[in-house]
């Protein structure tokens, strides 16, 4: 499947991917722009795009302000849409979209799936859609032939790896650790256990987020995992420094 | 794969994967206490000598008499300890957390009722525990949260969102995907991903289970008809289990009109237009939200109906006709509210007596052999601040702004 | 002559001519309704569907792990309906007003929860209600005043003498000698004329009478001692009835030690040195008086035990060396409440914690295979204003200034 | 006995008597000493002496209030005796002690009624003593030939009256209405049924109290009461006038 085959190949030629992760309309659609050209420009080979929900319950203080901002600043599902299109045509990385699971639903999903192609998205993260509930959504990830991002915690088991990683596509997401979207992660003895558990329930590539915040970081994380994910990270910088700093950021990574 | 927790097309479990396991396990101690009768007697006994079940079906005879119409009958959830229907449940999952061997729990709560009861069932079982509520009604419902903290709970007011009851509980969800091993999640309503409306649903059966009885002996039989307020729909499901299958009991469940559903500013879900299928907070129902699945800002003069989803359950039972579902407004509240004061000397809560208001309409018009029930879900002692503002009490003010001034000074 | 009413040397009627009549009448539609098993049964079909008796007798189990002496039983009398034993005595002397063909009712109060209890039966039997509540205690209960008259009674602060009990009591007298043609006084405890003390101890036996039948079911046996906090006396008559005729059973009544015995602070007559014979109110008990009669101002964190007499029931039974007296300063109050909120999860009112305080002291020093019962006769709830000041509460004092000046601002 | 026969005798020469009421130490001893003067020089046939009491019960605000400022002066029950040896010393009309009955209780009921003798008292007045009450003090009345002065109310039965006239000496107090000392009273036509109902009961000479502020309530009294008693009203006048206006007024009722 094509995300899959691109990430194996970009994964031939470097030690390790980045995913870089952002929330529509904050603080800007204009700043997204900005900061997108920047990430791609300085190498990142894949982009999660969050379109904003009033209630993530999945993330940390930090999207979640991100999320509640932007839709304070009137951003639509419809504008998030639009942007994307612009986007996926004027860069070749491929993007996704991560969102919660009734904005999918209020749209339709199928109606989301058809639109996803059309604008190119490559695939899908939906943090409160677990398989069981994914039904509808996962045939259609199939038909559309679009990647279900399936989602492994430290507290999965391997019969749960196994159960996910049946419905899996492009690669998986692998939550560093408990707890929402935000904090520091320590990288330790445990951590190797859990990605060895990984490793072992699926072919596919395994992408490793939550808390990893500078290159000491992605360094620990190659040889482990094949996509380093950057999420809160990139976001506290633009507030702190302003779009500007994410190129130079991105570059310090590998 | 596991599909249970749904009723009709609503329910389910919307949960992160970082939970599965957590869900599992919860899944797995509540089946087994479900079937274990040990544990409903052991319930029943902790109810009935730490509360005060059964609590008793209070004849309103002033207010039968003033309408002229069907029998008026209270169900008074308000004797509880803690003052409100919302101990069955705590104290039920309190014995649950027991058996799972868990040290600490976590809550939302917004007219604080289920964070007072919670902090109370920690205090009794030895927990910590650690209560999420919407900063806005941290101020609407001062004195819970004094006594939360006297009772050994930390309270974290909840700044994000429409700092209300959908807040708090994403804060909650926040907390136990990091707190889990050690941590449960006492949810306060029959709402949430499954199995919290089954379970909460349970514990609170024990309230349609004494009723049933009791309108029996009172009455001779079955009630015309059973009002009952709804927030997320614990107390409503609580005595409304007693009669699901008697088609000629009629039920009805009364959301929170705000200041009118025509103005948008209300928590009517299922009443009115407003509501539309959604997923959120775990679960699927019928949600107050705009057309791209946003949650919009509710509003009730009480804190605990102030809430944008509503019960999978009861939202099956509305689309199956077997409730039916009004809204009262918060001025129409204020006069129920003095009514039932002056007429019976009892004070509802505020978020019950949304149940009087729409009874009060129905009874005249019923005959005066039929009876019906008002499920008193908590007393209104909690809302002193609302009510004594509500009625624009000058000595009240007068004593408020006297105390200010000293403390002040100090 | 008709000498009855008296207690050993106790009690008696010392009332002015002019009511001779009123209690000549009272006495017999007491002694009538006393002698007629119907009124009882009456009276607990109501106080079992209007309140929630029988109420509950709690095993504390974390107070008693705590201690490691004598198991700890709690009697609930919070859990009445207005959240104190005040409603058995009102209730009951609602039914006799009933039979007495009366339609107004006054009282006097000093917590206010005897306020709200009659303002409450008043409305259940539509009578009109007056309220006597001295000024100091409007001011330190201000919810109860307010949900007096929000249940439509009038509540008259009084301004004479000390501004606390006593006066509410002769300002109800006042009231009564003009308006006894259809006014019945409902004295609040078991103190005053006769035959009130008798009335108010027979209503209230219906504590002792359930808390007997409930610890023998609990513990096998008799509890080794009963405690009670003591005001005018009501509350520990109440459960004191339960176990007068058993010898082996100690009873202990706690009065308030206010700053503490030796600083002349404190409402203690039996306990101490301080009380003395006297005459007033209408009956001859131990008061807290100067050497020439007068009575003394009495001080205590809770205002329903801050008053100079005590039953003349219990001052016999305290000569009889039946019952023995204690005293609880605020501090311990405070702490032992402190205590009980986060270890049971329950809030006694101020009043019922010093029977609690006591208890504390004792429970060590008994054997584990013996049980002791507190009474706990009313919820804190009511208590707020004055238990977050004693607690100095900084967030509830930030809140109360911020709604003052609100307040102000409009 | 000898009250009784002093009240016949002024009987004989005047229409009614005047009983007049003060409380001790109210507003000052001075004062008292100064209108008790006045009410003797113009006319006043007896006075009540009330001894203050911290819980006058069946008191009206006005005396309340007259209570307890005394209290607060500091009265204690030693001064108001000293006072009243001088007064009855210094005037030829008889005296009584108004107050309730825990002064005498705490005094020592007997001990009291020895000084009460010795200070040339005639006779007492509690009003919150009923005759079932007062076994000891009667036989101490009886002892010392001092009138217990029983109350009549406009409640009390013709077989109540009967019963307080068996213990009665002096002359009998008959309270004009219900409610407590300070409100005014009309004397209708029940009232004339009650005073009727009085003088059927009893020998003795009656003294009307409660309400009476002017010599229209005198003269109405006249031909139905032996003694009319003049209490709150002196002590309305002494606040607002001073001590110097009771002589008028009460000349000005006869
Ligand atoms: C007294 C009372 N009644 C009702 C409710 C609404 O909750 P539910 O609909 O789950 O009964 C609350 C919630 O806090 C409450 O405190
Ligand atoms: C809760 C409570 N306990 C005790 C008392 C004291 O009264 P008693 O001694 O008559 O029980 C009061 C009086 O107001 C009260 O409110």
């Amino acid at each position: 499947m094509q995300l899959t085959e691109y990430l194996r190949k970009q994964k031939a030629q470097k030690d390790i991917l980045l995913m870089t992760h952002l929330v529509l309309g904050y603080p800007s659609f204009a700043v997204n722009r900005e900061v997108i050209k920047q990430m791609v420009d300085n190498g990142v080979d894949l982009i999660e795009m969050q379109i904003p929900f009033s209630e993530p319950m999945a993330d940390g203080p930090m999207i979640l302000k991100a999320n509640q901002d932007s839709l304070e600043n009137g951003t639509k599902v419809r504008d998030c849409l639009d942007f994307a299109a612009e986007i996926t045509a004027s860069h070749q990385i491929p993007f996704l979209f991560m969102t919660y699971y009734n904005i999918l639903f209020k749209y339709g999903v199928e109606k989301f799936f058809k639109k996803a192609v059309e604008i190119n998205i490559k695939g899908f993260i939906v943090p409160d859609l677990p398989p069981e509930e994914g039904e509808e959504f996962l045939a259609l990830a199939k038909k559309y032939d679009l990647a279900p991002i399936m989602i492994y915690a430290p507290t999965s088991t391997e019969e749960r790896m196994a159960e996910l990683a049946k419905h899996a596509n492009g690669f998986i997401y692998c939550v560093a650790r408990r707890g929402v979207t935000g904090k520091k992660t320590d990288f330790d003895q445990d951590f190797g256990d859990y990605m060895a558990r990984c490793r072992r329930s699926t072919e596919l590539p395994l992408a490793v987020g939550f808390g990893i915040s500078d290159k000491e970081d992605v360094d620990l994380l190659t040889g482990q995992a094949d996509i380093a994910v950057i999420g809160t990270k990139t976001i506290r910088l633009i507030d702190e420094k302003g779009p500007e700093a994410v190129g130079p950021f991105i570059a310090s990574l590998r | 794969m596991d599909k249970k927790g749904y009723y009709g097309q609503w329910g389910g479990a919307f949960i992160p994967e970082v939970l599965y396991e957590t869900f599992r396990e919860l899944k797995t101690a509540f089946e087994t206490a479900k079937g274990n009768p040990d544990f409903w007697a052991e319930y029943l006994a902790l109810m009935s000598s730490y509360s005060c079940r059964p609590t008793p079906l209070t004849y309103a005879e002033n207010l039968t008499a003033h309408f002229g119409g069907a029998r008026i009958y209270i169900k008074r959830e308000d004797l509880n300890h803690t003052g409100a229907h919302k101990a069955n449940n705590v104290m039920g999952q309190g014995l649950l957390v027991k058996r799972m061997g868990k040290k600490r729990v976590i809550a939302e709560t917004g007219a604080g009722q289920h964070g007072v009861a919670t902090a109370t069932m920690a205090a009794k079982f030895g927990f910590d525990c650690t209560i999420y509520m919407g900063e806005e009604d941290v101020v609407r419902q001062r004195p819970n949260v004094f006594w939360m903290e006297k009772l050994g709970a930390t309270v974290v007011p909840v700044t994000s969102g429409s700092r209300t009851l959908k807040d708090a509980i994403n804060e909650a969800f926040r907390d136990w995907v990091t707190s889990m091993d050690d941590t449960h999640y006492v949810m306060g309503t029959v709402c949430g991903p499954h199995p919290f409306p089954e379970m909460v649903a349970w514990f609170q059966s024990i309230i349609g289970q004494e009723a049933r009885k009791q309108i029996l002996s009172a009455h001779g039989k079955l009630p015309a008809r059973v009002f009952a307020c709804v927030g997320g729909g614990s107390n409503a499901m609580g005595i409304f289990q007693g009669f699901l299958e008697d088609a000629e009991v009629e039920l009805i469940g009364v959301e929170a009109g705000g200041h009118g559903i025509e103005t948008g500013q209300h928590a009517a879900r299922l009443a009115g237009q407003d509501g539309s299928a959604g997923v959120a907070q775990g679960y699927k129902t019928m949600f107050l939200q705009d057309s791209d699945g946003q949650m919009r800002d509710t509003h009730s003069v009480a804190a605990g109906l102030d809430y944008v989803g509503v019960s999978p359950i009861l939202t099956d039972l509305w689309e199956k006709k077997r409730v039916r579902f009004a809204a009262a407004t918060d001025q129409e509240v204020m006069a129920a509210l003095e009514l039932t004061m002056t007429k019976e000397g009892i004070i509802p809560a505020l978020e019950s007596t949304h149940g009087f208001v729409q009874a009060f309409k129905e009874a005249p018009e019923m005959n005066r052999d039929e009876a019906l029930i008002i499920n008193m879900s908590g007393r209104g002692d909690k809302d002193i601040f609302t009510i004594a503002n509500a009625f624009d009490d000058p000595s009240w003010k007068e004593f408020i702004i006297k105390k200010g001034r000293e403390y002040a000074a100090d």
